[in-house]
C-alpha cells in the first residue's frame, strides 16, 4: 500500500494547490514533498534485501486490454524512488529564493512530475510504465514553457516531440509484444518477459531498436541528444535540475528493466552498436563541453558524457556494469542537481552564465567555491566521492566488455578534469570583476540545500556498500536471468 | 422495333444533354435539358414504368426546370455573362470527362452474364404495384422524404428571403 | 593498550582529523592553533609511524607486516575492495619519509607562510595531502592505493593553485592535473586488469597468483601501471607538469614535488616489483624512459635561471635514475635512492624557500648572488643538500648513486655511461646555481637586500635537521664494498623476496666497484672545479636571450616541448572540439534533426497550395481520384 | 427486350455528359443542371435494373431520388441567390476567400 | 426508434414554435427533449429490433452510435446557445439543426439503403442551409455554395453505386444483399463492384478522406463557429458510422475489392491533412484540417477489418467529439467577446484566463494524444488493432503523422504559455463554465477509466 500513498500522495498535493492556490505554496509543496520523503524512507527500511518484488499492488484496471495497475518494488526500482524523493524537497528548497508567476501551479506541477517518476519506476505492467512514462513529459514541458528562458516555445516543443516520438516507438513495440502474450493478452512484465523472448532474432532486434530509441532519447544518448543541451539551457532551473538529476534516469531504468531482460537476443546482437554509440557519446559531448561558453550548456554536455558512460557499462550486461550503473545515476542525479543549482546561484547573482565573463568568486565566496571543488570533484569521479565508486564499476565492466572500448570511455577522466577544472577556474579562480565584485557567499537556505548534497557525495563515496547491497540482488536476477537464457538459446 | 425506339430515344437524350453541355446561353441549355429529360421519360415507357414517366414528367420537366428558367430570369443570366475558362481547362475537363468515360465503361463489364430472376412481366410500373410497395415497405422512407422537403423548404426560405435592414 | 589495528589506523587518520579540525573551522581558528593541530597530527602519524617501524623490527623477517581492516568499501558482482591498511617495510620506510619530512615542512611552513591570508587553507590542504600520500603507501589493496594516487594528485591541483588569483599558477594546477589524470586512466586500466585477471586486487593475493598469469597479460598490466608512474613521477612524455607545478609555494615544492608524491611512482613499481619482475619488456621500457628522462631534464636543468626551476629539472632527472634502478631491477636500490633524494632535494627546496623568503619572493639567480654572508644557516645547508646530490662522500647522495651506477655497469655498460652523464650534469647545474646564489656580487635590488634577514627558527630548524639526514642518510645501506652491511637491502628484502628468487643476482666484483666510484668522484670533482671557475671565481652570470647557438637556446626553451604538446595535443584538442560543436553537433545531427521538423512545415507550406480555394480544381481532383480508383480495381 | 447493359451505357453515358459538364462550365446554374443529369442517368439504370429484376423497388427509389433533387434544386438555387445577391456573378470559381 | 421520432417532432415544434410564441423556452426544451430521447435510445440497449419493414435496424451499433449523437447533440445545444438567440430565423435554424440530427439517426441506423441515402441528403441539405446561414457573410456563402456543389456532385456518385449494386444483387435492403453477396460471391457481375467503388466515392466525401476531402476545410473555415462545431462532432460520427456500417457490415465479404483504394486514402489522409495544418494560423482551419487528420487514424481500422471495432470506431469518435466539443465551445467564447480565430488571438491567453487557456490545453493534448486523456486511449486502440493485424507500416507513419499533429496542436498551446498579449480577458458564465468543466472532467473519466466504454462497445 506504501507504493500506492507514493504514488497517489503527489497528486493529491497538487491538485489540492492548483484548487487551494495557497499563499505559501512553496512551504507547502515542500512539506507535502518531505511526507513523500518520510514515506519513501519507511519503505526503504522495511525493505529485504533479496531479488523479491516488494510492496506489490495489482489492481485490475482495463481488463479489456490486459492492462493492469500493478505496481511494486524491487532494489533497483527501490534506490530510484529514493533519489527521487530526496531531491524534489532539495529541488523545492532550491527554489525558495525564487518567486515563480502563478506559483501553485509550479509547484502543482512539480508534484505531479513527481508522482510520474516514482510512477515509472515502480510500474510493474507495460502499459502503465508507458503511462506515467508520458505523463511525466508533460509537467515537465509546460514547467519549461511557462518559467523558462528565451525562445522556449520553439525548443520545449522540439523537446517535447523529440521524446514524444521515441516513446510511441516504444509504445508500438510494447503493443506488439502485447500481442504475442498467450491468451487474451496481458501487459504483465513477467508475460512481456516470456512473449519477448520468445521472438526470433530477427523481430528482437526491431523491438531492441524500438524501445532502444525511446531510451536514447531520454537519457540521452548520442547521436539523439541534440534537444537536450537547448533544453537544459533554457528550462528554468528547477526544471532543469527535474529533467537531468531525474528524469534522465528515466531512460537508464528503461534500459534494466524493460529492455534487457525483454529481448535478451536483441540486446546480445546489438548491444555491442549501442556500446560502441555510448562510448563515442562520451568522448564527443566531454570534446563539445570544452568549448563551450555557457556554464549551464557546459553542465548539459557533461551530464550527456556522464550518460554515454552509464549507458556503455549497463549494455555489458555484467553486474559489474549494471551495479555501477545504478551507483553512478544517483551519484550523477545529485551532482548534477548540485551542479546546476551552482550555475543557477551564480547566474542569478551576476545576471550572466557567461564563463568569459565571470571570474574570482573564490574571493569573495569562499564556502561556494568550496562546494563547488567537492561537487566538481565529484563529477570528475575523484576517489571516495560519489562519482568514483561508479565509474569505477562501469569503467571495469567496459574494459572487461573490451578493452579498448574501456580505454576510450577512461578517456572520460581525462576529459572531465579538463573541462571541469576550466569551468572552475575561468568562474572561480582569478581576480575578482566589476560583475563578481559583490558576489555574495552562500546564504544559509542556500547552504541546506548544498550542504546535503555534499554529505550525500561523500557518504555514497566512502561507504556505498549499503547501496549497493539494495539493487544487488535485484541486479543479479537479472544478471543471471540473461546469461541463463543466453546460455540455453546457444 | 423495341431496339430502334432504344436508339433513336438514346441518341436524343445524349445529343440533347451535349447540347446542355456545350451551349453558350443558359436558357437553351435548359431547353436542351428539359429534351433530354423528355427522351427519358421515353425510355420509362418503353420499360412499362408509365407512372414513373409521367412523375419524370411532372416533377423534372415541370417543376425543377421551371424552377431553373425562373432563377435564370430573375437573376437575368441569360447572356453571355460567364467567362471562358481557358482552352486547356476545357480540354482537361473533356480528356478527364473521356478517361471516366472508359473506365467506367470498362468496369461494367458482366452485365451480359447476369441472368434476370423474373421474367418481366409488365406489372412492375404499375401505379398500383408501385403504391403498395411505397406505402407498405417504404413507408418510413416516405415520410422521411417529407422532413426533406420541409427542411429543404425551411432551408430555401430561410436563404433566399432577403433580411430587412 | 591500544590495538595494533587502531594504531595503524591512527596514522592516516590524524591527518585527516586535522585536515578536518583546519578546513571546517575555517578562519575562526588562529594561525597558532592551526599550526599546532596540523604539525600535531603529522606529528602523532610520524611518532606511530615509529612505534610501528621497531615492531616490524622485531619481528621476524617472515613475518614483517601488519595488516588492519576497516570496512568494505566496494563491494558487488563478486568483486570487492576493502579499506584496509599494510604496514611492511616498503611502507613503513614511506612512512617514516612521508610523516618525518612531511612534519618537518609543516613546521617550516609555519613561518614561511606566516603573513599569508591563506595559512589555514595551506595547512588544511598541507594535512590532506598527507592523508591521501599515506593512504597510498599503507593501502593493502590496489583500489586503495589509486585513492590515495588521485587524492594526492588533487592536493597537488589545489596547492598549485594555491595562490588562485593569479591565472598562471591556475594554469599550472590544471595543467599538472590533467597530466596526472592521463597517468591515473592507465593506472586504472592496469589495476581494472588485475582484478579481471587475478580476480582481487589485494596486493598479497595478487603477488600469490603472479605466476600464474600470462606473461603477455602481465606485460599489458604493468604498462599500463608504468604509463601511471609516469604521470605521477613525472617522466617522459609527461614531465612538463612538474616544472610549472613550481608556482605553488615552496614548502608545497618541497613535500609534494621532490620528496613524496612524485616518488609515489617509485613506490608503485617497487610494490608491484614481482609483476615486473615477470615482464622483461616493461622493465626494458623502464630502464629507457628514466635514462631519457634522466638526461633530458638534465640537460634542461643547465639552462635554468629560476632556482625553483632547476630543482624541478633536477627532481625530474633524479626520478629518471630511480626509474633506471627499477628497470634494473634493484628495486632497493631505487627505494634507497628515494629515501636520500627525500632528504635532500627537500633540503635544497626549502633552502631555495628560505633564499626566497629572505629576497620577498625573488627566484631568479641572476638576480641574486653574494648571499653567503647575509643567510649562513641556509648557505651551509644548501651546500650539504648540493654536496648530497652530487654525490660526495660521504654525502647520502653518494652511496644511493654509486649504487645505481654499478647496478647500471652491471647490467649495461651503456647505460652506466648515459647515467653517469645525467649526473655529472646534475653535479654542473646544481653548483652552478650554488655558486650563482651565494657567491659573486650582490645583484639583487638594494631594496631587496635592505630587508634581507636569515629565516626564522621554524624554518632553520627544518633545514638543520634535514641537513644532518642529508649527510647520514646514506649509512643505512653502505654496500659491502665499503664495508657496510646494506641494511635497508636487507630490510626490504621480504618485499621484493619474490623477484629474489626470480633474478640471478651478479655481483661486480669489490675491483670493478671501486675503480667505479673512483671515476665517477673525479669527474664530479673536475665539474665543481669548473663550476667554480665560471661561476664563483670569474663571475659568470647568464643573461637572457644571450644564448649562442641554437642547443643552448633550444636548452633554455627546454626544447620546446611544451610549444610542441600544445601544437600537437592541446590546440588540436581545442580545434577538434570547436569543429565538433560547430560542424558536426549543430551543422550535422542538430541540423538533421531539425531537417526532419523543417521539412514537415515546408511540405505543409507546398501542401496547403493544393487546398486553392477552387471548386473546379477540387472537382477536378475528385474525378481524377474517381477514374485512377476504378482503374486500379479494373486492372485488379 | 432491350439488353440491360445496353441501358447501363446508356446510362454511363449520360452520366459522363454530367461529369464533363460539371468539369467544363463555369457558369453555377449549368452545373446544377449537370448535376440533375447525372441524377438522371442514375434514375434511368434504376428503373432498367426494376424492370430487369422485375421489382418495384427500383422504381420507388427512384421517387425518393426526384424528392431529393427537387430539394437541392431547391436549395441549391437558394444559396446561388443568396451568393448572387452578396457577388453579383454566378461563376463557380469566382467565390475564391478560403483558401490554403 | 422512439429517439428518431422525437427529434422529429421536436424538429416541427422547432416550426411550430414560431407561430405559438414559444421561441423563449425553445432552446431549454429541445435540450430536455435530446436527454429524453438519449434516455429512451440507452433503454433499447441490447436488443436488436428492426421497424418499418426493416427500414432501420436498432441493434447495438446503432443504438449507441445514436446514444452518442444525441449526446453530443445536448453539448452542441448546450455551447452554442447564442447561435440561436437573437437571431432572425431562430426557430429555422433550430429546426434544420433536429433535421440534421435525424438524418444523422437515419445514418447510423438505417437497414436499407433509401434509409442511408434519405439520412445523407436530409442531413446535407440542412447543412447546405446552416453553413450559409450566416447570410452576410461572404465567408459563409462560399461554404454554403463550395458545400452544396460538392456535396450534389458526390451524391451523384453515391446513387450510382446504389443503383449499380441494386442491380447486382436485387435488393437496397442491407442484410439482404449482404446475404447475396456471400452466397454468390464468385458470380457476382463486374459492375457490382463498380458500384461498391462509387458508393466508396461517396461515402468518403461524407467523412472527408483524402483525396475527397478539399471541401472540408473550406466548409468548416467559412462556416459559423457552431455549425462548424456540429460538423464536426454529430455529422462526423453520423458520417463514419454510415460508412463503418456499410464497408464492415455488408461489404465486407468483398473486402479486398475495395480494401486497396482504402489503404492508399489511408495514407494520403493521414499524412496530407495532418502536415497541411502545420502552416495554418487560423484555429479554425487547423481544426478542420486536424479534423479530417482524424479521419485517417479511423480509417485504419477500417483498413485492420477485425470484428469488435466498432467499439473502438465509437470510442475514439466520442473522444475526439468531446476534445473538439470542449475546443470549439472555447473558440465560440473567444469570438463571442469579439476576438477571431487568428493564432495570436490566443496569445497569453494563460495569462489572461488561466481556466479557460488549461480547458483548451486539456482539450489539445486530448486531440494530440497525449496519455492519460481520452484522445490517447483512442489512438492507442486503433493502433493496437491495426499492430494486431500486422499494419506495422501504417502505424508507424500514423505514429509519425501523431507527431506532426502534436505540433500543431501545440503551437496553440505555446502561445497561450508562451506569447505575451495586450488584451483583457474573457468574462465567463456560469453556464459556459460549466460546459467547459464538465468536458474536462469527461475528458479525464474517459482516459482514466476507458474500460468502462470499451467493455460495454465491444460489439460484434
Amino acid at each position: 500500500m506504501i507504493t500506492v500513498f507514493l504514488l497517489t500522495w503527489p497528486l493529491l498535493a497538487a491538485l489540492l494547490l492548483f484548487v487551494l492556490k495557497p499563499g505559501n505554496a512553496k512551504v507547502f509543496t515542500l512539506v507535502a514533498s518531505l511526507v513523500e520523503l518520510l514515506a519513501s524512507i519507511i519503505m526503504a527500511f522495511q525493505f529485504v534485501k533479496d531479488d523479491t518484488v516488494q510492496f506489490a499492488v495489482n489492481v485490475n484496471w482495463i481488463t479489456s486490454l490486459g492492462i493492469n495497475f500493478s505496481v511494486g518494488v524491487d532494489g533497483i526500482s527501490l534506490l530510484l524512488v529514493l533519489l527521487t524523493t530526496v531531491l524534489v524537497p532539495l529541488i523545492i528548497l532550491s527554489s525558495f529564493s525564487k518567486t515563480y508567476e502563478k506559483q501553485s501551479t509550479f509547484y502543482g506541477l512539480v508534484l505531479i512530475m513527481q508522482m510520474a517518476l516514482i510512477g515509472v519506476f515502480v510500474a510493474l505492467d507495460g502499459f502503465l510504465f508507458y503511462l506515467f512514462w508520458e505523463m511525466a513529459l508533460i509537467p515537465i514541458y509546460f514547467i519549461c514553457l511557462i518559467w523558462g528562458g528565451e525562445n522556449r516555445g520553439v525548443i520545449t516543443l522540439k523537446f517535447f516531440i523529440y521524446t514524444l516520438a521515441g516513446s510511441l516507438v516504444m509504445l508500438v513495440a510494447l503493443v506488439y509484444l502485447y500481442f504475442q502474450t498467450p491468451g487474451s493478452h496481458t501487459f504483465d512484465i513477467q508475460a512481456l518477459y516470456q512473449a519477448g523472448r520468445g521472438l526470433s532474432a530477427y523481430e528482437q532486434g526491431l523491438v531492441f531498436w524500438a524501445m532502444f530509441i525511446a531510451f536514447a532519447i531520454k537519457m540521452p544518448v548520442f547521436p539523439f541528444h541534440t534537444w537536450q543541451p537547448d533544453t537544459y539551457t533554457t528550462a528554468p532551473t528547477q526544471g532543469t535540475m527535474l529533467l537531468s538529476a531525474i528524469m534522465l534516469k528515466m531512460g537508464i531504468y528503461g534500459l534494466i528493466r524493460w529492455m534487457i531482460p525483454l529481448v535478451p537476443v536483441g540486446v546480445m546482437d546489438w548491444g555491442l552498436t549501442v556500446v560502441v554509440l555510448s562510448v563515442i557519446g562520451i568522448v564527443y559531448a566531454s570534446c563539445i563541453a570544452i568549448v563551450q561558453k555557457d556554464v549551464k550548456r557546459l553542465v548539459a554536455y557533461s551530464s550527456i558524457a556522464h550518460v554515454g558512460l552509464i549507458a556503455a557499462g549497463l549494455l555489458t550486461l555484467t553486474a559489474t556494469g549494471i551495479q555501477g550503473a545504478m551507483i553512478q545515476m544517483l551519484s550523477h542525479g545529485i551532482l548534477v542537481f548540485a551542479m546546476f543549482y551552482i550555475v543557477d546561484i551564480i547566474s542569478d547573482r551576476t545576471k550572466t552564465r557567461s564563463l568569459a565573463e565571470l571570474g574570482g568568486i573564490r574571493n569573495v565566496a569562499p564556502v561556494l567555491s568550496t562546494v563547488f571543488i567537492i561537487v566538481m570533484l565529484g563529477s570528475v569521479a575523484l576517489p571516495i566521492t560519489s562519482g568514483f565508486v561508479g565509474e569505477f564499476l562501469l569503467i571495469r565492466s567496459l574494459v572487461e566488455y573490451h578493452f579498448i572500448l574501456g580505454a576510450v570511455a577512461g578517456l572520460t577522466i581525462i576529459l572531465g578534469a579538463i573541462y571541469m577544472l576550466r569551468t572552475f577556474q575561468k568562474s572561480m579562480s582569478g581576480e575578482t570583476n566589476a560583475i563578481t565584485a559583490t558576489f555574495a557567499d552562500l546564504t544559509q537556505q542556500e547552504k541546506i540545500v548544498l550542504y546535503p548534497i555534499v554529505i550525500l557525495i561523500f557518504v555514497i563515496g566512502i561507504y556505498p556498500t549499503p547501496i549497493l547491497e539494495i539493487s544487488e540482488a535485484a541486479t543479479a536476477n537479472i544478471v543471471n536471468l540473461f546469461s541463463a537464457y543466453a546460455d540455453s538459446i546457444k | 422495333m423495341t431496339l430502334n425506339l432504344f436508339y433513336f430515344l438514346s441518341f436524343v437524350a445524349v445529343f440533347a444533354a451535349v447540347l446542355v453541355v456545350f451551349s453558350k446561353s443558359p436558357v437553351s441549355s435548359v431547353l436542351y435539358l428539359i429534351i433530354a429529360f423528355f427522351a427519358i421519360a421515353g425510355h420509362y415507357v418503353l420499360m412499362n414504368a408509365e407512372f414513373l414517366a409521367a412523375v419524370h414528367v411532372i416533377v423534372y420537366a415541370g417543376a425543377i426546370m421551371v424552377l431553373f428558367l425562373y432563377v435564370i430570369m430573375l437573376l437575368n443570366l441569360n447572356k453571355e455573362s460567364e467567362p471562358h475558362k481557358s482552352n486547356l481547362l476545357k480540354f482537361a475537363a473533356a480528356i478527364c470527362a473521356g478517361l471516366f468515360m472508359i473506365v467506367l465503361v470498362g468496369s461494367l463489364k458482366g452485365a451480359d452474364t447476369m441472368i434476370p430472376q423474373q421474367v418481366a412481366n409488365g406489372q412492375t410500373g404499375l401505379v398500383k404495384n408501385l403504391g403498395k410497395i411505397l406505402f407498405t415497405e417504404f413507408l418510413l422512407p416516405f415520410e422521411l422524404a417529407s422532413i426533406l422537403l420541409l427542411a429543404a423548404m425551411v432551408g430555401a426560405v430561410m436563404l433566399g428571403k432577403s433580411e430587412p435592414k | 593498550m591500544v590495538g595494533i589495528d587502531f594504531l595503524i589506523s591512527l596514522v592516516p587518520l590524524m591527518p585527516l582529523l586535522g585536515f578536518l579540525l583546519v578546513a571546517l573551522s575555517g578562519k575562526s581558528l588562529g594561525q597558532g592553533v592551526t599550526s599546532v593541530i596540523a604539525c600535531g597530527a603529522v606529528l602523532i602519524s610520524f611518532l606511530v609511524s615509529v612505534y610501528l617501524f621497531t615492531e616490524l623490527l622485531s619481528a621476524p623477517e617472515d613475518q614483517r607486516f601488519l595488516t588492519a581492516t576497516l570496512f568494505d568499501w566496494i563491494k558487488t558482482g563478486g568483486f570487492s575492495a576493502s579499506i584496509s591498511f599494510l604496514v611492511d617495510p616498503l611502507s613503513s620506510l614511506m612512512l617514516l619519509i612521508i610523516t618525518g619530512v612531511g612534519f618537518l615542512i609543516h613546521v617550516y611552513s609555519i613561518g614561511y607562510m606566516h603573513d599569508d591570508a591563506g595559512f589555514n587553507r595551506f595547512f588544511s590542504y598541507l594535512n590532506l595531502f598527507v592523508f591521501f600520500m599515506l593512504l597510498l603507501v599503507m593501502g593493502s589493496n590496489y583500489l586503495l592505493m589509486f585513492v590515495g594516487w588521485e587524492g594526492v594528485g588533487l592536493c597537488s591541483y589545489l596547492l598549485i593553485g594555491f595562490w588562485f588569483k593569479n591565472q598562471n599558477y591556475n594554469d599550472a594546477a590544471n595543467k599538472a592535473f590533467i597530466m596526472n589524470r592521463i597517468g591515473d586512466l592507465g593506472l586504472l586500466l592496469g589495476v581494472i586488469l588485475i582484478v579481471m585477471n587475478f580476480g582481487s586486487l589485494q596486493y598479497s593475493e595478487v603477488f600469490a597468483k603472479a605466476t600464474t598469469v600470462d606473461p603477455q597479460t602481465i606485460t599489458l598490466i604493468t604498462i599500463l601501471l608504468f604509463i601511471g608512474a609516469m604521470g605521477k613521477s613525472a617522466q617522459i612524455p609527461l614531465y612538463t607538469w612538474l616544472p610549472d607545478a613550481m608556482a605553488g609555494p615552496t614548502p608545497v615544492s618541497a613535500l609534494i614535488h621532490a620528496a613524496t608524491m612524485v616518488t609515489a611512482g617509485v613506490y608503485m613499481v617497487v610494490r608491484n616489483n614481482i609483476l615486473y619482475t615477470l615482464s622483461p619488456v616493461s622493465l626494458e621500457l623502464i630502464i629507457i624512459v628514466g635514462l631519457a628522462t634522466a638526461l633530458f631534464a638534465a640537460t634542461i636543468a643547465i639552462k635554468q635561471d629560476d632556482i625553483k626551476k632547476v630543482l624541478a629539472y633536477s627532481t625530474v632527472s633524479q626520478l629518471g635514475l630511480m626509474f633506471v634502478a627499477l628497470g634494473l631491477g634493484a628495486y632497493t636500490t631505487g627505494i634507497f635512492h628515494m629515501a636520500t633524494h627525500a632528504f635532500f632535494k627537500a633540503l635544497l627546496f626549502l633552502c631555495a624557500g628560505s633564499v626566497i623568503h629572505a629576497l620577498q619572493g625573488e627566484q631568479d639567480i641572476r638576480k641574486m648572488g653574494g648571499l653567503k654572508k647575509y643567510l649562513p644557516i641556509t648557505y651551509l645547508t644548501f651546500l650539504v643538500g648540493v654536496l648530497a646530490i652530487s654525490g660526495i662522500p660521504p654525502f647520502a647522495g653518494f652511496f644511493s648513486k654509486d649504487e645505481i651506477l654499478a647496478h647500471a655497469f652491471e647490467h649495461n655498460p651503456i647505460i652506466w655511461g648515459v647515467a653517469l652523464l645525467a649526473s655529472l650534469l646534475t653535479v654542473f647545474y646544481m653548483f652552478r646555481l650554488f655558486f650563482l646564489t651565494f657567491y659573486g656580487k650582490e645583484r639583487a635590488s638594494h631594496d631587496v637586500m635592505h630587508h634581507i634577514h636569515e629565516s626564522p627558527q621554524s624554518m632553520a630548524v627544518p633545514l638543520i635537521v634535514l641537513a644532518v639526514l642529508s649527510l647520514v642518510g646514506g649509512f643505512m645501506n653502505v654496500p659491502e664494498a665499503l664495508f657496510g652491511s646494506a641494511w635497508l637491502s636487507e630490510f626490504l628484502a621480504p618485499v621484493v623476496a619474490q623477484s629474489t628468487a626470480l633474478r640471478e643476482v651478479h655481483h661486480l666484483s669489490h675491483a670493478t666497484e671501486y675503480m667505479l666510484m673512483g671515476v665517477v668522484i673525479s669527474f664530479t670533482l673536475i665539474i665543481i672545479g669548473i663550476t667554480y671557475n665560471r661561476y664563483a671565481a670569474k663571475h659568470h652570470v647568464p643573461v637572457a636571450g644571450n644564448e649562442s647557438g641554437g642547443l643552448q637556446r633550444t636548452l633554455y626553451n627546454k626544447y620546446y616541448i611544451d610549444e610542441l604538446y600544445d601544437g600537437i595535443i592541446v590546440k588540436p584538442l581545442y580545434w577538434i572540439s570547436e569543429k565538433l560543436d560547430v560542424a558536426i553537433e549543430r551543422l550535422a545531427i542538430d541540423k538533421l534533426v531539425n531537417t526532419v521538423g523543417g521539412s514537415v512545415v515546408w511540405g505543409s507550406r507546398g501542401l496547403r497550395f493544393l487546398q486553392n480555394g477552387g471548386i473546379g480544381f477540387y472537382i477536378f481532383i475528385m474525378v481524377i481520384s474517381i477514374i485512377l480508383i476504378l482503374t486500379i480495381s479494373v486492372i485488379r | 427486350m432491350v439488353p440491360i447493359e445496353y441501358y447501363l451505357y446508356l446510362s454511363a453515358t449520360l452520366f459522363t455528359i454530367g461529369v464533363l459538364g460539371v468539369l467544363y462550365r463555369r457558369n453555377a446554374i449549368i452545373v446544377f443542371m449537370c448535376i440533375e443529369l447525372m441524377l438522371n442517368a442514375v434514375n434511368l439504370i434504376m428503373v432498367a435494373f426494376s424492370n430487369y429484376l422485375n421489382d418495384g423497388a427500383g422504381q420507388v427509389f427512384v421517387f425518393f431520388i426526384m424528392a431529393v433533387a427537387a430539394a437541392e434544386v431547391a436549395v441549391g438555387l437558394a444559396i446561388l441567390i443568396m451568393m448572387y445577391r452578396n457577388t453579383r456573378t454566378t461563376d463557380i470559381n469566382i467565390l475564391n476567400r478560403l483558401k490554403w | 426508434m422512439n429517439a428518431l421520432l422525437i427529434i422529429c417532432g421536436l424538429g416541427i415544434l422547432s416550426l411550430v414554435a414560431e407561430i405559438a410564441n414559444l421561441k423563449k423556452w425553445l432552446t431549454v426544451f429541445v435540450m430536455v427533449g435530446l436527454v429524453a430521447a438519449a434516455g429512451l435510445i440507452v433503454l433499447d440497449w441490447g436488443t436488436v429490433r428492426s421497424y418499418y419493414s426493416d427500414m432501420v435496424l436498432f441493434d447495438d451499433f446503432a443504438v449507441s452510435f445514436t446514444a452518442l449523437i444525441l449526446v453530443a447533440s445536448f453539448f452542441w445545444f448546450w455551447m452554442s446557445g447564442d447561435y440561436f438567440s437573437n437571431q432572425p430565423h431562430k426557430t429555422d435554424r433550430s429546426a434544420l439543426i433536429l433535421f440534421a440530427i435525424t438524418g444523422a439517426i437515419c445514418m447510423v441506423s438505417f437497414n436499407n439503403m433509401a434509409m442511408l441515402f434519405l439520412g445523407i441528403e436530409i442531413l446535407s441539405i440542412s447543412l447546405y442551409v446552416l453553413a450559409g446561414s450566416n447570410k452576410e457573410s461572404l465567408n459563409s456563402n462560399e461554404a454554403a455554395f463550395k458545400y452544396f456543389i460538392m456535396g450534389s456532385f458526390a451524391t451523384g456518385f453515391l446513387l450510382m453505386g446504389i443503383a449499380l449494386i441494386y442491380g447486382a444483387t436485387g435488393s437496397f435492403n442491407i442484410t439482404k444483399i449482404a446475404a447475396h453477396i456471400s452466397t454468390h460471391i464468385d458470380s457476382l457481375p463486374g459492375f457490382f463492384y463498380t458500384g461498391v467503388l462509387l458508393m466508396l466515392v461517396g461515402m468518403t466525401f461524407k467523412i472527408s478522406a483524402v483525396p475527397f476531402h478539399f471541401w472540408a476545410p473550406d466548409v468548416y473555415a467559412g462556416s459559423p463557429t457552431t455549425i462548424t462545431a456540429f460538423m464536426s462532432t454529430v455529422v462526423k460520427i453520423a458520417a463514419f458510422g454510415a460508412f463503418y456500417k456499410i464497408f464492415s457490415f455488408c461489404f465486407n465479404s468483398v473486402h479486398s475489392s475495395w480494401v486497396l483504394v482504402i489503404q492508399i486514402m489511408t495514407v494520403l489522409t493521414l499524412v496530407i491533412p495532418n502536415i497541411t495544418a502545420v502552416y495554418q494560423n487560423n484555429i479554425k482551419r487547423m481544426l478542420a484540417y486536424s479534423s479530417v487528420g482524424h479521419v485517417g487514424y479511423l480509417l485504419l481500422v477500417v483498413v485492420a477489418n477485425t470484428t469488435g471495432a466498432s467499439g473502438t470506431i465509437l470510442y475514439y469518435l466520442t473522444a475526439y467529439s468531446i476534445a473538439s466539443l470542449l475546443a470549439f465551445t472555447i473558440l465560440h467564447l473567444l469570438e463571442g467577446s469579439g476576438e477571431n480565430n487568428e493564432l495570436e488571438t490566443f496569445n497569453g491567453l494563460y495569462k489572461r484566463n488561466p481556466w479557460l487557456a488549461s480547458a483548451l490545453t486539456i482539450a489539445m493534448l486530448s486531440l494530440a494524444g497525449i496519455p492519460p486523456l481520452a484522445g490517447f486511449f483512442g489512438k492507442y486502440m486503433v493502433f493496437a488493432l491495426a499492430l494486431q493485424q500486422g499494419y506495422v507500416e501504417l502505424v508507424l507513419l500514423a505514429v509519425g503523422t501523431s507527431l506532426v499533429g502534436v505540433y500543431y496542436y501545440f503551437k496553440v498551446i505555446v502561445a497561450m504559455f508562451f506569447k505575451d498579449s495586450s488584451s483583457t480577458s474573457i468574462p465567463l458564465t456560469l453556464s459556459s463554465q460549466l460546459i467547459l468543466a464538465i468536458l474536462v472532467v469527461l475528458i479525464f473519466l474517459l482516459g482514466l477509466f476507458p474500460d468502462w466504454m470499451i467493455t460495454r462497445l465491444a460489439i460484434h
